[in-house]
């Protein structure tokens, strides 16, 4: 395989039994990313940019289309059909999810949240405290907040301790869920040169932004949605 | 010469003896079985109900030798019953065939076959009748020549010979009040052979409950009814008479006509009725009736009563409850295993004592090194 | 003897239902078979599981001892004695080394057993679970699946009460390392006797219905932790006053004159005999 | 006439009936005995009236004895302490087993017993009959 | 493909029905139930043919109204029922090769001490409220063979502070203690033999809301510490929200749908999961 | 003379007594077999029927082996009312000197190894062996036996075996009693465990 991902022919709807209803969110999707990709996708809020992200990270199962992504573990996989226990795997490894939404256990500081990610990469404890504060500090992590808990925290703070948290994985490929919706500008651009270093770095990433210009700059391609279809890709 | 252990206990002990024996007849009476058989028939149910042996010659032995005292007096048939041979079991005996001397309905005014009161102290005023002091021979064969004349100035009763009386049960069952049953002839378990094991059988169950001390048995139906369980009973009815006693024979292939009738026994039989929700087919539910049911040697009425209030306890586990706990219940109504624990408790224990007073003092010794320990430190 | 009844009390049919139960005894060593006790003409809880075996056992040719707190002259011993010769004619005995059978409440005697001898113990409550558990259904179902970690937690929280563990007699033991046996309240003093004993141990609860046995030269280990070792009842640097011996079980008594504490042999027939070799030893 | 009512009829009747009738016998043939007359025990089998499954009672205290005539072994067997009774309730039983031709007009002397048994029984019950309590309206 | 990990449970096809069956029934057409109970003959069909895999260090949530057999089915994880069919291995059982439930009653009582842990939503089941607590963990110590005092009681302070309840309060009974605090020492008991796989059985329900957080804070750390196994079940989504990676979830029985945990929540497919996705929004 | 109920069994009792507590103590019944007259139903040995008067009564069950099994078991059935029954529900299994090849493994197999909450529930096997001595060919050990002892028994095929088989879950399994011709008596409770010296196999095969 010669991309990280290919996403072929990928559609999704949703049956809400209690309606009676059948909802298409995607259909007929075909997305490639190069190791070191930076790709966007723009598009309408409801016009399913998510749903793509979702249906990559494996929260969403899909009707039709495959999603082959080729795997350091596994080599190629496609995602449609991967066991749970895979997907578990390369959330854990290989794939990475930001979103704006901070999900995280109430009553775990900062610091523990982070620590936990290094435990699961296979850290022991007291390298884990080490590269913990490291990376704390590197994302201009207030150090009054690192044992606080996040629920506390402001969008930007949170959104931050969101990518630091997803960085420590060394994920190959992150997937950026409208990151920088509701952030003030000054936090924008921190999380800017956060993603360009994760660029530097030779993560691919495919990221869904609301704000066209931040996306822009930085953006190797970009694909718009209109009613869960591209009308046009760059 | 040489030394022996004094031989204090066994003197001690035939001395103890005569000591008794002068107790039961210091005042110079002699008390004959006869007379206990004839006018202690309450003690002699009681005891015969209790021992699980019926036989009114050997109750009344029993209560002389033990002074009158039922608990030992049921002790010494228990232990006479291990040294009997079983030579057979009974055919099936069906209360229905009961000759009744004494039945009541508790549940309708009136009953087919009628309220009959029999013998019974529940109309007695219980005033202490000090004519009794001065009852002669005389009295008493003069009151029965006139009891005797009563009766046959009474016109004859068409049916009076056959006297088996229709079953109140027979009547709710045919309502559909009570549900109906087919004969279970599973044969029964028998705890005086096989050791009582939990869950226990029905059959363990009753037959523990009819042998069990009429005062444990009541005082635990008693707890029952007075909140201490789950029960609302109404007597059903209530019976005492005759059973007749067929035995088949031990080699012939068994044919009714060719059994041996071997006398009577007197029983009570108490049917107490308990509604209950029953769950019917597709979760319906309907108030039905259900049956606890009591029966013993001899006219033992209230322990009848106890009875069936027990078995329904028993029939519907709840350990909130220790009347509805089976363990309970049939581990701690025997009389000879109540009375016989709790006397025990008369032998001497001073080698189990010593040792506790060693572990005792172990401890007390160890907690003193602690503390001076702790001062030390 | 009394022949208004059968040899040993019971009808052929009763002592062959005990036989059976104590054969299976045997065999599983330390599991309690349940039986169809009898009524005897003693109190339940007065001995009546050692008696119905005693009695399930004996033989025209067998001399028998009973013991009861160690003392064969104790009231209850007596009353038991004479119960076994009236009803079989049997020599009694109050030496442990005459005796065939030994009928015993709560003691082993000083003096080694043999192997032509067996140990009958009465048993008020074999259940060496039950204060952890009130309900025999539930207990059987631990012994069944070996599940005895009430009978060390509740030596655990002895200790965790009182710094040490505090049973006193009745100190339960692991058994050819199966199950767990209560000795029936002999002192721990008397425990490690019955380890890998010569005679047969049988054990008897009349009230509670049941057999257990400890067949000779069986592993018997009491109860324990690493760090809190099994201790008997220690009588050190005390001896009887009349014979006396050391390292033996000893009653612990007042004198009524002076107030002050003495000691004296438990078990009574060893303190005679004790006393006698040294007559015989004195008189050479 | 058959055992079960046999049975009943000398049990419940005069025991000097069971004598006369076992002299009888005893003065034809030679009786053995088997079993010298002996106590034991009769368990009792009640049906309960509740779930209508069966449980014991209790014992009852029996005198048995096993008699042999003509090559035919009786069996008598009786509640309580009644030797005598016993043994000639198994002599009678013998004889009836082994079909003797004395039995034969015993049939008419157990119905004559029977009838008074029958008399005894009526005036029991009218006495007990006396306590039933009466619900019917009174004609005044 | 073959399978990358080894599950350290597996359960193969379980049944389990109480009540015997009918001719009715007994085809187990699924037609011919009422729910999952036999109109006939009353037998009720508490699991039926239930298979799934429980990998190293995972949280596999089970959901389901009540009724729907997740309680059952864990009694029979347990052993406190009997199974009426089915498979079940453990991968340090006999190398993963013996089918636990064929395996006698004493055996089982030795898995258990041994390999497994279970946390019932009553404490009353899983604690001897009279004992000590510190008793309470000794006595899962002593069942797994554990027969120094010093060694328990350490290790039971510790599991005890883990758990955040007072070391000086060791020595008292659970029935002294809140409600939430009982549970926190039945964690500490359940954990004591270090077993491979946990069970919790609606550890949360019947607790405040703050006090079912700090228990599900606290089982969520120490599983990431200890690395178990814990196969948890619930009514509460928000419960298997917090604390699972991957979810079943049962109804009438049956296992109707499983999936990641954030499958299951965003993205239910059998319309009893949407509707009770819908009702936890 | 004549065989006294009473006491006579009272002594074939204690004798299994010692047996029994003692696996590889040779009790000798030939005092009480001895007082047994007539001829012997069925052909069986007199300790076998000295057994039987022993341990059975209308309580328990029991199944025979070998011969004219029927005839047997209605002779026992007379004399001590207990009940023939299916192998599997027997509480005796008593296997006859002419029972064939294979029947005590089969009755090792049927037997009932009672349960673990009522091992005592289980079956006890009685067989008529050959000769039976003290001998180093089985070695014993277990409750018992101090160390270990050795007997000789004329038993050929794979009982020791099947009843490892059986008895390999402690406490269920079943217990065995052996007699042979001399009316020596061997027991062989559960917990005894067996091994062969490994030149006595061969001896067997002939």
């Amino acid at each position: 395989m010669e991309n990280l991902l290919e996403i072929r022919e990928l559609s999704k709807s949703f049956t809400l039994h209690n309606l009676g209803k059948n909802i298409h969110a995607v259909s007929g999707i075909d997305i490639r990313l190069g190791e070191g990709d930076f790709v966007g996708i723009t598009g309408k809020s409801g016009s399913g940019k998510s749903t793509i992200l979702k249906c990559i990270f494996g929260t969403y199962r899909l009707q039709n289309g495959s999603i082959w992504y080729n795997s350091r573990k596994f080599g190629p996989l496609n995602i449609a059909a991967a066991t749970n226990r895979q997907m578990i795997y390369l959330r854990k490894h290989e794939i990475g999810y930001v979103s704006q939404f901070l999900n995280v256990m109430p009553r775990t500081t900062a610091r523990q949240l982070v620590k936990q990610a290094i435990v699961e990469m296979g850290r022991d404890q007291v390298h884990a405290e080490k590269e913990t504060e490291q990376i704390l500090s590197h994302f201009e992590l207030d150090p009054e907040l690192w044992d606080s808990y996040p629920a506390t925290f402001s969008g930007g703070e949170k959104l931050r301790l969101n990518i630091a948290r997803a960085m420590v994985k060394k994920p190959r490929l992150l997937l950026l869920d409208e990151p920088t919706a509701s952030l003030d500008y000054e936090s924008k651009m921190k999380v800017k040169v956060l993603i360009e270093q994760l660029m530097h770095e030779g993560t691919t990433m495919l990221g869904i932004f609301h704000d066209l210009e931040f996306m822009n700059n930085l953006c190797d391609r970009e694909y718009n949605m209109q009613n869960g279809v591209f009308t046009l890709a760059h | 010469m040489g030394y022996v252990a004094v031989k204090g206990g066994t003197q001690a002990i035939e001395e103890s003896i005569k000591r008794l024996k002068y107790e039961r007849l210091h005042k110079e009476q002699v008390l004959e079985t006869g007379q206990i058989e004839a006018g202690m028939r309450g003690l002699i149910d009681q005891v015969m109900s209790e021992s699980s042996l019926y036989n009114e010659k050997l109750a009344a032995l029993a209560i002389k030798q033990a002074e009158g005292n039922p608990e030992e007096a049921v002790f010494l048939l228990r232990a006479y019953r291990s040294t009997l041979p079983r030579k057979y079991c009974s055919n099936i005996i069906e209360t229905g065939e009961m000759k009744v001397e004494r039945r009541i309905s508790a549940s309708f005014k009136d009953i087919p076959g009628g309220q009959i009161l029999g013998a019974t102290t529940d109309y007695t005023h219980r005033l202490l009748d000090f004519n009794l002091m001065k009852e002669t021979e005389e009295s008493v064969s003069e009151w029965l020549s006139n009891y005797a004349l009563e009766n046959r100035t009474i016109e004859m009763l068409q049916h009076a010979s056959e006297f088996v009386l229709p079953k109140v049960l027979d009547y709710l069952r045919k309502e559909g009040l009570i549900p109906p049953l087919e004969n279970n002839d599973a044969e029964p378990d028998d705890v005086t052979r096989e050791s009582l094991e939990f869950p226990s059988s029905r059959s363990q169950r009753l037959q523990i409950l009819t042998r069990g001390e009429t005062g444990a048995v009541t005082s635990l139906a008693y707890a029952v009814i007075r909140g201490y369980g789950a029960l609302h009973p109404t007597v059903g009815e209530l019976r005492v008479g005759n059973l007749p006693i067929y035995v088949g024979h031990p080699n012939e292939e068994g044919n009714d006509e060719d059994e041996y009738y071997i006398g009577d026994i007197k029983t009570t039989e108490a049917e107490m009725l308990m509604p209950f929700m029953a769950e019917k087919e597709k979760g319906k539910k309907e108030l039905e009736f259900e049956i606890g049911y009591g029966l013993c040697f001899g006219q033992n009425e209230t322990k009848a009563i106890a009875m069936g209030i027990l078995d329904n306890c028993l029939e519907h586990p709840d350990n909130s409850f220790p009347s509805h706990n089976e363990e309970f219940v049939l581990l701690h109504i025997d009389s000879v295993e109540s009375t016989g624990f709790i006397s025990h408790l008369k032998m001497p224990h001073y080698v189990t004592f010593q040792s506790k007073l060693d572990s005792v003092r172990k401890t007390k010794a160890k907690a003193e090194e602690q503390e001076e320990v702790q001062a030390y430190e | 003897m009394n022949n208004a009844y059968n040899f040993a009390f019971f009808d052929e049919g009763s002592k062959r239902e005990i036989r059976r139960a104590t054969l299976k005894a045997i065999a599983i060593p330390g599991y309690q078979v349940p039986f169809a006790s009898r009524e005897m003409p003693i109190g339940r809880g007065w001995g009546t599981g050692g008696l119905q075996l005693t009695l399930s056992l004996i033989g025209k040719e067998d001399v028998l001892k009973v013991i009861d707190q160690g003392s064969d002259e104790s009231v209850n011993a007596v009353s038991i004695k004479k119960l076994v010769k009236d009803t079989t004619g049997v020599q009694i005995t109050d030496h442990t080394s005459q005796a065939t059978i030994i009928q015993s409440r709560h003691r082993i005697p000083e003096v080694p057993l043999r192997t032509d001898q067996i140990l009958v113990l009465q048993v008020p409550l074999p259940e060496p679970l039950r204060y952890f558990e009130p309900s025999e259904h539930e207990t059987k179902k631990l012994h069944a699946e070996k599940e005895y970690s009430g009978a060390w937690l509740m030596l655990f929280e002895q200790i965790m009460k009182y710094g040490s563990m505090t049973t006193g007699a009745d100190h339960p033991v692991m058994v050819h390392g199966r199950y767990v046996m209560a000795p029936s309240p002999i002192p721990r003093f008397d425990n490690p006797k019955m380890d890998e004993n010569e005679a047969l141990i049988l054990l008897g609860a009349g009230r509670e219905k049941k057999i257990y046995a400890v067949p000779p030269y069986t592993r018997i280990v009491s109860l324990d932790f690493e760090d809190y070792p099994f201790e008997g009842e220690s009588f050190h640097g005390k001896c009887c006053r009349l014979c006396g011996s050391e390292g033996v079980f000893l009653d612990e008594l007042i004198d009524e004159a002076t107030g002050e504490t003495f000691y004296q042999c438990n078990d009574t027939s060893y303190c005679c005999e004790i006393l006698n070799e040294a007559e015989k030893a004195g008189v050479n | 006439m058959k055992r079960k009512q046999r049975t009943e009829i000398l049990i419940e009747g005069s025991h000097e009936l069971a004598k006369s009738l076992a002299n009888e016998i005893e003065q034809k043939y030679s009786v053995s005995v088997l079993q010298e007359p002996e106590q034991g025990l009769v368990m009792l089998k009640v049906r309960e009236t509740s779930r209508k499954s069966l449980f014991y009672l209790g014992e009852v205290l029996v005198t048995e004895c096993k008699a042999k005539v003509e090559g035919k072994i009786g069996i008598g067997i009786v509640k309580g302490d009644h030797q005598d009774l016993a043994y000639h309730l198994a002599v009678i039983d013998a004889a009836f087993l082994g079909d003797l031709p004395e039995t034969k007009p015993w049939a008419g002397i157990l119905e004559i017993e029977k009838y008074y048994i029958d008399q005894k029984r009526k005036a029991k019950n009218e006495e007990i009959l006396r306590t039933k309590v009466s619900f019917e309206t009174m004609d005044v | 493909m073959t399978e990358f990990e080894v599950p350290v449970l597996s359960i193969k096809n379980l049944n389990k029905q109480f009540g015997p069956g009918c001719d009715h029934c007994t085809n187990l057409e699924p037609l011919t139930l009422i729910k999952n109970y036999c109109s006939v003959c009353g037998t009720v069909y508490a699991c039926r043919d239930v298979s799934f895999d429980v990998y190293p260090g995972e949280v596999l949530g089970i959901v389901g109204e009540s009724g729907s057999g997740k309680s059952t089915l864990m009694q029979c994880l347990y052993f406190d029922q009997e199974t009426t069919s089915g498979e079940a291995y453990i991968s340090s059982y006999q190398n993963g090769m013996k089918n636990l439930f064929e395996e006698s009653s004493q055996q089982k009582r030795y898995i258990r001490n041994h390999l497994m842990g279970k946390v019932y939503q009553n404490p009353l089941l899983g604690l001897k409220i009279d004992f000590s607590s510190i008793g309470n963990i000794a006595e899962k110590l002593i069942a797994a063979g554990s027969r120094n005092v010093e060694r328990m009681e350490d290790r039971g302070s510790q599991l005890l502070s883990k758990v955040n309840i007072p070391v000086h309060r060791r020595k008292e009974a659970p029935k002294n203690f809140s409600g939430g605090m009982q549970q926190r020492v039945q964690i500490a008991k359940a954990l004591s033999n270090q077993p491979q796989i946990l069970l919790l059985d609606e550890v949360t329900t019947g607790l405040d809301l703050s006090v079912q957080a700090s228990v599900l804070d606290l089982i969520k750390s120490l599983q990431r510490e200890m690395n178990i196994s814990i196969v948890l079940v619930s009514h509460d989504l928000g419960v298997i929200r917090m604390l699972a990676d991957r979810t079943l979830v049962m109804l009438e029985g049956q296992v109707i749908e499983q999936g990641l945990t954030d499958q299951i929540l965003e993205d239910p497919q059998a319309p009893f999961t949407q509707s009770l996705v819908h009702s936890l929004l | 003379m004549k065989l006294d109920v009473v006491h006579d069994l009272q002594s074939v009792y204690r004798k299994l007594v010692d047996s029994t507590s003692r696996p590889g103590l040779i009790s000798d019944l030939g005092k009480e077999a001895a007082l047994l007259d007539g001829e012997n139903p069925a052909g069986c040995s007199r300790s076998i029927l000295l057994l039987a008067l022993t341990l059975l009564d209308p309580e328990v069950t029991f199944k025979v082996y070998g011969g004219d099994a029927e005839a047997f078991e209605k002779e026992i059935n007379q004399l001590t009312f207990a009940k023939a029954v299916q192998a599997d529900k027997a509480d005796y299994l008593i296997l006859l000197k002419d029972a064939g090849a294979g029947s005590l493994e089969h009755a090792i197999e049927m037997a009932d190894p009672g349960t673990f909450i009522n091992p005592h529930k289980s079956a006890t096997i009685i067989a008529e062996t050959g000769i039976i001595t003290e001998g180093n060919k089985l070695l014993l050990s277990g409750p018992g036996i101090q160390t270990s002892t050795g007997i000789n028994i004329e038993l050929a095929g794979n009982w020791i075996e099947k009843r490892n088989e059986k008895n390999k879950e402690y406490p269920t399994g079943v217990d065995l009693v052996f007699v042979d011709r001399n009316h020596q008596l061997l027991s062989l409770p559960r917990t005894t465990q067996i091994t062969e010296s490994r030149e006595v196999e061969k001896e067997w095969v002939m």
